[in-house]
């Protein structure tokens, strides 16, 4: 095992994957010369050769397609957003093309891509460059779905979906990039689909996914304190979600938390909370909470968005308020 | 059409094609005439759902282009209006009949229906319903040739509508950049729906989009299927061995309204009867006759083949089975 | 009172607001002199000229963008997607500048546009064209989102639409231009954020909105004559949402099933379900159902295409199962 | 910079303006030096957090092109690297400091930061974090203008890297097909973060992309900023007069990396010292003092001025109030 970051796992999972198969490449802004924007393709131009590291215009739209139809046509390309704030701006290509192509033909095609790039709030950015758009893919069939939050997670999972023959959308988040964790020294992957429970409790489930589940696993340590044990559930893939080890968790806990740092109508969060509400109705001792940012587009001042997301604090008065304390 | 005119149109000449090569051309274009002739027929008769957009009248172009490629290594990708794309690449005009009825036999196991046609073993790459949607992906194919060191082609189809769309001009920087062998092919019709694209457009020579790009960029007209061979020659020839791309807009006109349910009113019937005197198959039959490269006997096998296939498509598609209900949870993820 | 279609109403809404105010103008593709892919602009052209009624290229992102900045510079545009699954192209203009630039600016600016257009599925169309998208709209702060499903609905409220200074997403069906109702012969608005109870009911509150409305009281017929009573409860808007009549609804049949036509998961009708399941907590005598559409592109053979959508048959259904029948 | 250089650099002769027009551009180019030097300042301090795009050495470009407006009438809007347009339209320093603290006495009440300075009155329609979002919506502001019968002009900024994107041409074409009064302005600063332009461009004359739709297009340099003044100046006049759109690149330089976090590793120290001896202020003091328009009592004057203006500036936003949490909840609908 050896400790490192979040960035340098993925850029680990894109180097073995790049070596191990000549059809991966990666491409985006500035993946190449600059090294990344927030420097996850470290050192893989210099490694690879600008065949297969791509330092693209700024026309998210165009290079996304272009990476639908390198993948349509045999290659397994990586497509870099620098956010995913951009990539609004190539949502047709995602919608319209990667994810329905296999449909539309009838089986014919598959599409091997992934999409990755810094999704959610990070600091200091206003409402443009801070927003987590998560349900936008994961409300459309045809995509899977991923948002691992430890360095772990996102290495094996990486190689998972460079490996699959779906389109894959990886949610990572600027403000996780220098996260640190333990990473096995051989080589692993984490198959598509399984949730990860971060903690053993008895009290409450607190089901999240990415950025949040810093604070989550913050938050159940200070309950932990007041003697209150939460159950950590980490989706880490939302599509396809794991359905049974949320379900399984809430049948133990009775009570229920979902955190979710999007916005709260439809999001991916909210979804969960009503999916435990039907499939857990007899379990459930309380009606289940969303811990959501506020229905607001994110400010600048440093206190107010802050205050806009969701916090340890908030998590904590969530996880009361389902055990009526 | 006079002789005069016919003389006039045709630029190219005849003598130096190989009478099979024109043979071939001429089936081509009147399977397709027939095979939209037939489709319209269907829809009329509610065996076909929804929007289809008929070829008619366009026929020399993706027969003309597609005649350059060699499809064992070159691809096809279009817009919506793909039937004849979809023919030409040598697609069975069974399975795109089976597809338009919606039935588990077509190509795309009736869930694509008129706008998407693929077919993935005769590098037909759809049909696509979005305009200006198939662009960045053609690109893409182009890109796969290139980073594999292939020798292939791309050619991408889409329409005067398409031409402004932000996709367009996004591809057309990339595949310069990284010079890849791609050519766009815009098939001005002259008409995006109801609009002209006179209307819409600030040029009215979008050769010069490419030419802003520095891509080999030219306009040529769409009618004579040789004029639209020998126009997409040389750029294929380029972009397969310099792997480079071009941007060709093929003027042309189509026959029938945008799709089945509009009865284009927004043009005179003189300006579509004009277009009619300049019809692509007489245009090709005439120039061959001239040159005593074909009679009357092998048009009429030429057009009995047509029939029979077509007949025996909608005979195919009538008696394929529906899809059964379970389908729906398929094609989706691999 | 008249009885008109839902295209005829949309059109004297337009058209009586044009009228009312020289700023409201109308762009998109097809919308003068083909008089609207859907003929919902009929006439418009010649009675207010090429100034007033634009065609424009197609260019979703494009002319979008400019209907924004039109609007903040004080003009009231509404903009025409011809349908909506090409509004996706355009969807960085309304998530980035239109629903922020009021709050990246502090306040100064308005942005007083109306984007309507068919949203949802139609027929025979296949995946790309087929789509409801209702959640990109519902999940963004700083848009108002209204689904009306009758001509009544539609012209009152899409006179509120343009009258309001905010950006409101206006969302309309293909299928539902022919529907015909009654509508007032004298000038009337609806105010935008209020559910109206389209069906007085009491063993069951059915919750929707926009298409489905038809079946959903199809529905409430054919479980009338087996002796259940169902309430139908239609949003009409979405954003601001009429939480309270809906609780209230809940509140007196203990039974809840929301039926949207979108994919499920993430969908505004999941949102809506998971509100009702915390909400009406200890008022829910079953879980809440949702009935959607299946989380499968849309295909193009029609009796797959009818499976994958909601129907009076899987709406009775969900509304017996609440009733545990 | 050497006098000779100076000389051929300037193509303008300088007698014919104004001393008072002179010292204003003077006064405003130092103006928005060191109030960029400060905002860098504070940075470092972290009283300014997130991304913060310096303009320094691009000052000729938005005070000599704001110099040809009117904005009782005319309209600018740019992307996030926008200080210096603010400034040039008139904003007042402390409300654009004290937005860059996240003051609620910012222009924008501490809810846009660097990206987002807007100013209703001064016609200052933003600061737009999202490249090349800003130009349809110039466009728009434009449609208005034309729509109303105004007699305004619509100024649009963008950087070398935005030009590709679709949002640019879908724009151009609008403008020129409704001939809307709106100039597009391409501040050509060499590199969009750390590509420079020719490794993601296919041609290195941006003029060519307007001409390809037939709008009035020019390539000028961006270091003098009488060069910049009249290069602006005819292209003003005549889409205010004649109501059409227009096409400029402006090759400029920025000093400083592409925000505050990069090191700008990609250039040398050479191109950068090349760079600053063509510096908009040096050259504009240079070409006033040969003719005895300034002295170096005038500059310090105006140095003095600026410091002035942004330590109270900064002093204004450092007391200035936090905005209060509840105002999360506003500035949403209205
Ligand atoms: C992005 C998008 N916008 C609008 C439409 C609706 N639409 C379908 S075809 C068409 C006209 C396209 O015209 P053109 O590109 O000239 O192709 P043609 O139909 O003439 O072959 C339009 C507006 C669409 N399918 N996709
Ligand atoms: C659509 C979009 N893609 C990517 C980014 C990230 N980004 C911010 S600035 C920038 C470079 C832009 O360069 P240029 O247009 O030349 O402007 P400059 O910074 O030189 O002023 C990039 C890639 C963004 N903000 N928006
Ligand atoms: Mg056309
Ligand atoms: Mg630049």
């Amino acid at each position: 095992m050896s400790v490192i970051t979040y960035r340098e796992a993925l850029r680990q999972a894109i180097d073995e994957e790049m070596s191990r198969d000549e059809r991966v490449f990666l491409l985006g802004e500035e993946v190449g010369q600059y090294n990344g924007a927030y420097k996850v393709s470290m050192g893989l131009l210099e490694k690879y050769g600008e065949e297969r590291v791509k330092d693209t215009p700024i026309t998210e739209l165009g290079f996304t397609g272009l990476a639908v139809g390198a993948a349509m046509a045999g290659l397994r390309p990586i497509c870099e957003w620098m956010t995913f704030n951009f990539g609004i701006l190539a949502l047709d290509q995602v919608v319209n093309n990667a994810a329905k192509m296999r449909h539309m033909s009838g089986g014919q095609f598959n599409v091997p891509m992934v999409i990755r790039g810094p999704n959610g709030p990070a600091e200091f950015l206003s409402s443009q460059h801070s927003q987590s758009l998560t349900a936008y893919f994961t409300h459309v069939p045809g995509l899977k779905v991923i948002a691992p939050a430890t360095p772990y997670d996102a290495k094996g999972l990486l190689k998972s979906a460079i490996r699959d023959d779906n389109p894959v959308i990886f949610l990572e988040g600027e403000l996780m990039y220098a996260w640190k964790g333990e990473v096995p020294d051989q080589e692993y992957t984490i198959p598509i689909g399984e949730a990860d429970i971060k903690r053993k409790g008895r009290d409450v489930s607190i089901v999240t996914f990415s950025k949040p589940l810093k604070i989550v696993e913050e938050a159940a340590e200070e309950l932990a304190k007041e003697g209150i044990d939460a159950e950590v559930v980490d989706l880490r893939s939302l599509k396809p979600l794991d359905e049974k080890s949320i379900y399984s968790s809430v049948a133990k806990t009775n009570r229920c938390v979902v955190v979710d740092e999007s916005w709260p109508v439809n999001s991916f969060g909210s979804y969960v909370a009503w999916l435990v509400s039907k499939n857990c109705f007899d379990d459930l001792d309380a009606p289940v909470e969303l811990v959501s940012s506020e229905d607001v587009p994110m400010p600048y001042n440093h206190s107010l968005e802050l205050a806009v997301q969701p916090s340890v604090e908030k998590i904590m008065a969530a996880a009361k308020k389902v055990l009526y304390i | 059409m006079s002789k005069t005119q016919t003389k006039d149109a045709s630029k190219i000449d005849i003598k130096k094609y190989d009478k099979s090569f024109l043979e071939k051309l001429l089936e081509q274009m009147i399977l397709v005439r027939r095979f939209e002739e037939k489709a319209g027929q269907m829809y009329g008769m509610k065996k076909i759902g929804g929007f289809c957009h008929l070829y008619i009248g366009q026929e020399a172009v993706s027969t003309g282009t597609i005649a350059a490629l060699d499809l064992k290594s070159d691809y096809v990708l279009t817009g919506y209006r793909d039937h004849g794309h979809a023919l030409n690449c040598g697609m069975d005009p069974k399975s795109l009949m089976a597809e338009l009825f919606g039935k588990v036999t077509g190509c795309s196991r009736g869930k694509g229906g008129s706008m998407h046609m693929f077919d993935a073993e005769k590098h037909m790459l759809g049909g696509n319903g979005i305009v200006g949607g198939q662009i960045p992906v053609a690109t893409g194919v182009a890109f796969k040739i290139k980073y594999l060191g292939e020798k292939g082609v791309v050619l991408c189809y889409f329409g005067d509508g398409a031409i402004h769309q932000g996709a367009f001009h996004e591809s057309l920087n990339l595949a310069k950049i990284w010079q890849l062998p791609v050519v766009y092919i815009c098939e001005n019709n002259m008409f995006g729906m109801g609009t002209h694209f006179e209307r819409v457009s600030s040029t009215s020579d979008f050769a010069a989009m490419g030419k802003s790009y520095n891509i080999q960029s030219k306009q040529i007209e769409g009618m004579d299927v040789l004029e639209v061979y020998e126009g997409i020659s040389d750029l294929v020839k380029s972009a397969r061995e310099k792997s480079e791309p071009a941007l060709l807009e093929i003027k042309t006109y189509r026959y029938k309204g945008h799709s089945m349910s509009d009865p284009a009113k927004y043009r005179t019937k003189e300006e579509l009867e004009a277009y009619k005197k300049k019809d692509p198959i007489l245009i090709l039959i005439h120039q061959m006759k001239e040159e005593a490269l074909i009679d009357d006997n092998k048009i009429e096998e030429l057009e009995n083949k047509a029939k029979l296939l077509c007949d025996e498509a909608v005979e195919y598609a009538e008696q394929s089975e529906e899809p059964p209900i379970g389908t729906i949870y398929e094609d989706i993820l691999v």
